[in-house]
């Protein structure tokens, strides 16, 4: 899966310098993530509590047990999926369309793609407080008012982030709007590199603008978006700011992400060890995906 | 690709219209921070979000009143600073290690590297923690700093952004009479500027919004960084809204004009990273 | 075991500075990852004279006052300096427990009264009896001396207890022609408020009339709903000796309060309250809340606001009680000089200022009888009596509270958006009950 | 200045093998030229010894010294990269400097072969500049003078002249082979290009399938191609090819073109199955008794000569047969036309591939170009290597 290097630059002087080289990124991997990556597996077959002056103890597989049949982890599992599932496409699709949007001649280009890529410099933690204004429930809300208005007063007002069916689907639509940006910017790029000759060839052989972006402009875009789908993929599943700021996973879990409940045992309840077995079984499954992703979409070029 | 007039118009409208949705909500905290408390939710729903009757700097008066501002800028700076420098340095010579230097150990750092990428920090936070703990090590810049400096991602972006790399350069230098490290300070990094000032861009806006782990390792005010100063307001009900917001601009404000400044850099850099994947 | 013991004289001799203690951790780093142990450096014995307090980063006024307190007492007491941290009150637990597990908790903490059975199961806190003098406790709020004590053992102490109650405006009271309790012991029932918000909400076309204060943190709903369980002969959790929650939080009674409670937000009674505005802005009558509300709604309402006992779900009234405590650290390097700062700041004088300043009920009898809010004329009066004449009962005092808390919690935000009550309270309960046995019932050690 | 060895050097990437069992010999002072179409292992050759790819199996040396497990900057050698691989980070005075930097050479003695370079290169205007502010040619000048600059064993030319158009092409092969004969330094010389091989080599090395074919002067090697590689891949159009038809006893013999037969005045040599004519060997429009009867399929005129295509049904790989014939002659295609092959010229090949010597064969009938002025007697002892057909 990863390129075949060729071209060595003289045998032994360079395999020190490459450890060389490595060595100070590989401290800091295995002190600050593989270390304690490592102890959190050896931590989810004990019984360890934040401060517990009981003796941890050897738990078997008590906590996987545990992770695997508390409801908000499965909850979490199957949120974790669905966002994946909506925001990847979605995000994908908004950033093209502006990308595409962008990538035409009309004046002020530069000043529009900052505006548009302008909620990615923002941090997640701030995203979500404005959003929770947005939110707001009732005729007040600026979303309900804005929706009620759109539809000439045919939108009930709902609270967004206290609706077990709207709380998710909110917390998509922040993450979406933060990250389009970053896609936008991408896919630009890679619209920009693709030879203008290629549309002049398509158009001389009678395609019209449909076929034209289905056989130029997409298999030309093919290495950007396969990056910008794995990283938002990795990145859906990390979601934990937003939920934890704007609904706290809840109404009854409806919103709830595997690492929101990894923070909530651990950090809100001291158990640690369950909490280290819910880590374990997300980096397993995460693991596994990005994996099949990869595969699935093995770039190309990518290797050359 | 000549636009004529009504399709210039059309996309002027989606233009826009994409602006509201993606610079809307931004201008709405930028009024709601020179608003009344009480004005802010009040005035969602109608126009008056995005136009403010009554501004005033009062909620900035208020910030810098309620917290240290100054102080978790200055920290929140130092330990940024920190995080990008030395994490540039360190992950650009391990991304060069492993897309272009030959050495028993590559393919596996590679597979590991990758494997890294999908931890969330949130999952290791607490082991670390313990880690820390068992050193007594907590409370100042550099435990905020130096956990984050390895980055697999940019490890990552660097790999793949040397791979991109025409190699011929490197070989001219070597043939020159070069040695790896001086190929490497030398000739790569010049050439690298929009690499590096991409992966200096998303490190810094990933970390400028760090919360959980400064909240885990800091107690005192002078080494807490401004995410932290967020809480200070988040909870004693009733919320002061305006005052959240115009700490929330306060806030980005040092990132906004990061990103204006090195935005073509970044383009650049993005586009140069993400199209070699 | 090998155990570094990283111990540095800077230029003053004095204790190893943060900043060299990091970069010698950056080194030591490595090898310490794989010999991880519980081994931790015990800072040097020094002769200074710094106490060191963390307290909680309440309001402005709160903490100008405690501030202002410490300056006094180092005025008084030449040779002692008092070194104050705040932290903000959204962190303050987990602040507290990640230094507790570095070994760098300070000498004086205040800590939220429900924490600490798990703080002192935890071997984080010392015992204050023998640093403080017994006089103390006569003149303490009986609700705080319940509050402070696990196990026999007195860990913690206020300046001063919560009060919990109904807010309410006569006008509108007086309108759906609303009977308006006296004291305690004339608190309404459950039925009743339940008519009470019914004609309330005919009167008021339909909209939400009552605040329960939706917009607060996780806490806020153990605080102000498990008294209703209590009141109604169940509870959270059993006492010491049946520290469960089966039975208690998924009895009957409980299911019945809460069912209760799920039937006014079907009933669309409860206002969402994003803004805390619901009740000063006039949108709703009635205010489920407590003293901090004080000040904001007597400006809102003034002569028209009325302050009543939460109702009864059975014979008698309970309300809530606990607020931030202070508590000597089990590492205290000068505990004698901390007990000596706490005493003062118990004199009456200081815990008057203090109640002035956070509006918060004064801890003791003496300072109550003199204060003009909790005095015997006083128009907060009712919190006070609450917790000097038992109707406040604490949240379960074990060291599970975090979970408890946690599940009860996530429980009554279920309940509010239509989960079935009793599954849903059997499922907290055998969370609870889960950790309980997990911990083998909190062995003492 | 150094001797050049490559002892049974054998390279392969990925299982793939580039170059197979390679011996080569590079004189002192001498230019040497790598031809071959492309994947044929040349420029592979000429990293490996540089440094840049590692040698597997077989020796490289420099003067006697095994070089293979130094790094580039051990082994002093100096190269123009196809691309030219400038820094772009640098200005063109930093180009020229950073080797000599690297070399440890002082300010001032590094300023004084900079401006000498510049100065016999022409650069001295463009010292200030950035290679993104150069044109082609420009930046092929700077390439070189960064390699000139040095005082490197030796220089090493990859593909140096791919990058530019075609009169600037010829422009500068024209300054290098006055570079060449200015400065004795060993060279090896990387092209596709057969007239870069034929006007800048002493000697050329032709490679196919990462096989030596043959290495010799320019002339030698197309006067007598080692096999029928060699001898189809010099010369534009290439040698005509085919499969061998005789008939009669030696005297009387006839030989077989375009369908035709045709009288042999020669004797081929043993075992013969193969032969070749070069275009230029037919001469016409003739009116001789033994004239070849062709139609014409294809007409390149070209001014000075004309090029004229015919078929021949044993022609190897079916390619067309060309004669060069007098630019004044008029023919178009459908025409026919009377031509007059020397079979005196005829390239005699065995079954595989390889060059089979007629003694009775007047060897440089046309062989008169001048001399290149350099003494070809050392070049005569060096190793001369022919091997099987790749595709054979």
């Amino acid at each position: 899966m990863f390129p075949q290097m060729n071209a060595p630059l003289g045998k032994h002087p360079e395999h020190r310098v490459a450890w060389w080289f490595m060595a100070p990124a590989l401290a800091g991997l295995t002190a600050f993530i593989l270390a304690p990556f490592l102890l959190a597996l050896g931590m989810s077959f004990t019984g360890l509590r934040l401060g517990s002056p009981l003796p941890a103890g050897f738990a078997g597989l008590e906590n996987y047990r545990e992770a695997l049949s508390d409801p908000a982890f499965l909850r979490g599992v199957a949120n974790n999926a669905l966002f994946a599932l909506v925001v990847v496409p979605v995000q994908t699709a908004l950033g093209l369309a502006l990308a595409l949007l962008l990538n035409q001649q009309f004046q002020g280009r530069w000043l529009f793609r900052t505006l548009f890529f302008m909620p990615v410099v923002f941090p997640l933690s701030l995203v979500a407080v404005i959003w929770i204004i947005l939110f707001a429930p009732g005729p007040d809300g600026l979303l309900n008012g804005l929706l009620n208005a759109v539809t000439l007063g045919a939108w009930t007002p709902r609270d967004f982030l206290n609706d077990p069916a709207w709380a998710l689907p909110a917390i998509m639509v922040t993450s979406i709007w933060q990250g389009t940006g970053f896609q936008m910017v991408v896919l630009l790029a890679g619209l920009q590199a693709i030879p203008r000759s290629l549309y002049e060839a398509a158009a001389v052989d009678g395609a019209g603008p449909w076929r034209r972006f289905w056989h130029v402009t997409l298999p030309g875009l093919r290495n950007p978006l396969i990056f910008v789908v794995i990283v938002t993929t990795i990145l859906s599943f990390r979601v934990f700011d937003q939920v934890r700021i704007m609904t706290q996973g809840g109404p009854q879990d409806a919103s709830t992400t595997v690492i929101h409940e990894v923070v909530r045992a651990a950090f809100d309840r001291g158990q640690v060890a369950l909490a280290a077995a819910m880590s374990v079984v997300f980096f397993v499954l995460v693991l596994g995906i990005t994996l099949l992703q990869r595969r699935m979409m093995r770039q190309e070029g990518g290797t050359a | 690709m000549n636009a004529t007039l009504p399709r210039l118009v059309f996309t002027y409208l989606l233009l826009l219209l994409c602006t509201l949705v993606f610079f809307g909500p931004i201008l709405f905290m930028l009024v709601g921070s020179l608003k009344p408390d009480d004005q802010v939710l009040a005035d969602a729903a109608s126009l008056a979000a995005l136009w403010p009757r009554e501004a005033g700097l009062d909620n900035y008066h208020s910030v810098f009143e309620r917290v240290p501002f100054a102080s978790y800028l200055a920290s929140s700076l130092l330990i940024n600073g920190l995080i990008v420098g030395l994490g540039l340095l360190v992950n650009a010579l391990a991304g060069y290690a492993l897309a272009r230097l030959r050495w028993w150990g590559r393919e596996t750092m590679l597979a590991v590297v990758v494997a890294i990428l999908v931890i969330p920090f949130e999952a290791i936070a607490i082991p670390l923690f313990y880690q820390l703990s068992a050193l007594s090590w907590r409370d100042d810049h550099l435990v905020q700093a130096i956990p984050f400096v390895a980055n697999p991602l940019a490890i990552y972006l660097f790999y793949s952004f040397f791979l991109g790399l025409p190699r011929a350069l490197e070989e001219a230098a070597r043939v020159d009479g070069a040695g790896v490290l001086r190929t490497f300070f030398s000739i790569v990094i010049p050439n690298s500027k929009a690499a590096f000032a991409s992966v200096a861009i998303v490190t810094f806006l990933f970390h400028w919004g760090m919360y959980l782990w400064p909240l885990l390792m800091t107690t005192s005010e002078s080494v807490r960084p401004l995410p932290l100063g967020i809480a200070s307001f988040h909870t004693l009900p009733p919320l002061a809204w305006g005052d959240i917001l115009a700490f929330g601009v306060l806030m980005v404000l040092p990132v906004l004009v990061v990103f204006v400044v090195f935005q073509r850099w970044f383009v650049a850099g993005v586009a140069s990273t993400g199209i070699k994947g | 075991m090998w155990c570094p013991r990283l111990k540095w004289r800077n230029g003053k001799g004095v204790v190893p500075s943060r900043r060299r203690l990091g970069v010698m951790g950056t080194m030591l780093i490595l090898v310490l990852v794989l010999a991880l142990a519980g081994c931790v450096p015990i800072p040097e014995d020094e002769a200074t004279e710094v106490i060191t307090v963390w307290a909680h980063a309440g309001r402005e006024s709160e903490r100008r006052t405690l501030e202002a307190q410490v300056r006094a007492f180092e005025k008084a007491n030449p040779g002692l300096a008092v070194d104050v941290t705040f932290i903000p009150e959204g962190s303050y637990n987990g602040q507290v427990q990640a230094a507790a597990l570095a070994g760098r908790l300070p000498d004086l903490l205040e800590l939220d009264g429900p924490y600490l059975a798990a703080y002192a199961w935890r071997g984080w806190l010392a015992p204050l009896d023998e640093h403080l003098p017994d006089t103390l406790k006569d003149d303490l709020l009986p609700s705080l001396l319940e509050q402070g004590q696990w196990r026999g053992q007195w860990y913690g102490m206020g300046m001063f207890d919560s009060g919990l109650g109904l807010w309410a405006d006569r006008h509108a009271l007086k309108a759906v022609e609303a009977r308006i309790p006296d004291g305690p012991a004339d608190a309404w029932t459950l039925e009743e408020l339940q008519e009470i918000l019914a004609r309330l909400a005919s009167s008021s076309s339909g909209g939400p009339v009552l605040d329960l204060k939706l917009n607060y943190g996780t806490e806020w709903f153990t605080y102000a709903f498990s008294p209703l369980l209590q009141s109604a002969g169940a509870g959270v959790m059993g006492e010491d000796d049946e520290p469960q929650a089966r039975s208690h939080l998924d009895a009957p009674a409980s299911v019945q309060v809460l069912e209760t409670v799920q039937g006014w937000f079907q009933a669309g009674w409860v206002d969402p309250n994003l803004d805390d505005a619901a009740f000063t802005s006039g949108r709703v009558p009635l205010a489920w809340g407590g003293h901090w509300n004080a000040p904001a709604y007597r400006d809102a309402l003034g002569e028209d606001l009325i302050l009543l006992p939460l109702p009864r779900a059975g014979d008698r009234l309970v309300s809530g009680q606990g607020s931030w405590q202070w508590a000597l650290s089990s590492r205290a390097r000068h505990p004698e000089q901390a007990a000596k700062l706490l005493a003062f700041l118990l004199e009456t004088e200081q815990v008057l200022k203090m109640s002035r300043a956070n509006g918060a009920v004064p801890a003791t009898l003496t300072a109550i009888a003199a204060s003009e809010d909790y005095g015997p004329e006083g128009a907060l009066r009712l919190f006070a009596e609450q917790l000097r004449d038992g109707y406040t009962r604490p949240r379960p005092r074990t060291p599970a509270y975090p979970v408890v808390t946690d599940a009860f919690a996530r429980a009554f935000r279920d309940i509010r958006h239509g989960a079935p009550v009793a599954d849903t309270l059997e499922a907290a309960a055998r969370r609870i009950d889960r950790e309980v046995e997990a911990n083998h019932g909190y062995p003492a050690n | 200045m150094a001797v050049v060895e490559f002892a049974d050097i054998h390279k392969a990437f990925a299982g793939q093998t580039v170059i197979r069992d390679l011996d080569l010999h590079v004189a002192e002072g001498e230019w040497m030229v790598l031809l071959g179409p492309s994947g044929c292992g040349k420029s592979t050759l000429l990293r490996l010894l540089a440094g840049l790819e590692a040698v597997e199996q077989g020796e490289i040396r420099l003067d006697g010294r095994v070089v293979n497990d130094l790094t580039p900057q051990q082994r002093n050698v100096a190269m123009v990269f196809q691309d030219y691989a400038l820094y772009p980070n640098m200005t063109v005075r930093e180009n020229l400097a950073f080797p000599l930097r690297m070399r440890g050479m002082k300010r001032a003695r590094r300023e004084a072969r900079i401006q000498s370079v510049a100065r016999t290169l022409g650069l001295e205007p463009l010292l200030g500049r950035r290679p993104a502010a150069l044109s082609g040619g420009q930046r092929q000048r700077v390439a070189m003078g960064r390699a000139l600059v040095r005082d490197p064993a030796v220089f090493l030319m990859d593909e140096p002249l791919s990058n530019l158009d075609a009169r600037l092409r010829g422009q500068i092969r024209n300054e290098i082979a006055t570079l060449r004969d200015r400065l004795v330094t060993t060279t090896l010389y990387v092209t596709h290009d057969q007239v870069e091989a034929m006007t800048l080599g002493q000697r050329v090395a032709v490679m196919a399938g990462g096989i030596l074919q043959q290495v010799d002067t320019p002339m030698t090697l197309y006067d007598q191609p080692a096999n029928l590689f060699v001898a189809r891949f010099l010369g534009s159009p290439p040698m005509n090819c085919f499969a061998v038809r005789l008939r009669g006893e030696s005297g009387r013999r006839e030989w077989e073109l375009a369908g035709q037969w045709l009288p042999l005045p020669i004797d081929p040599p043993e075992g013969a199955t193969h032969a070749g004519l070069r275009p230029e060997a037919f001469s016409g429009p003739a009116d001789a008794r033994h004239a070849l009867q062709v139609v014409v399929e294809g007409v390149e005129a070209l001014g000075h000569e004309v090029l004229v295509y015919f078929t021949d049904e044993q022609s190897l790989e079916g390619m067309p047969m060309a004669a060069r014939l007098p630019g004044q002659v008029r023919v178009a295609p459908g025409d026919t036309l009377t031509l007059l092959p020397d079979a005196e010229q005829l390239h005699w090949f065995d079954a595989s591939g390889r060059r089979l010597a007629t003694l009775t064969h007047p060897i440089c009938a046309f062989s008169s170009p001048p001399d290149q002025g350099f003494s070809s007697d050392s070049f005569w002892k060096s190793t001369h290597q022919v091997h099987h057909c790749p595709w054979k």
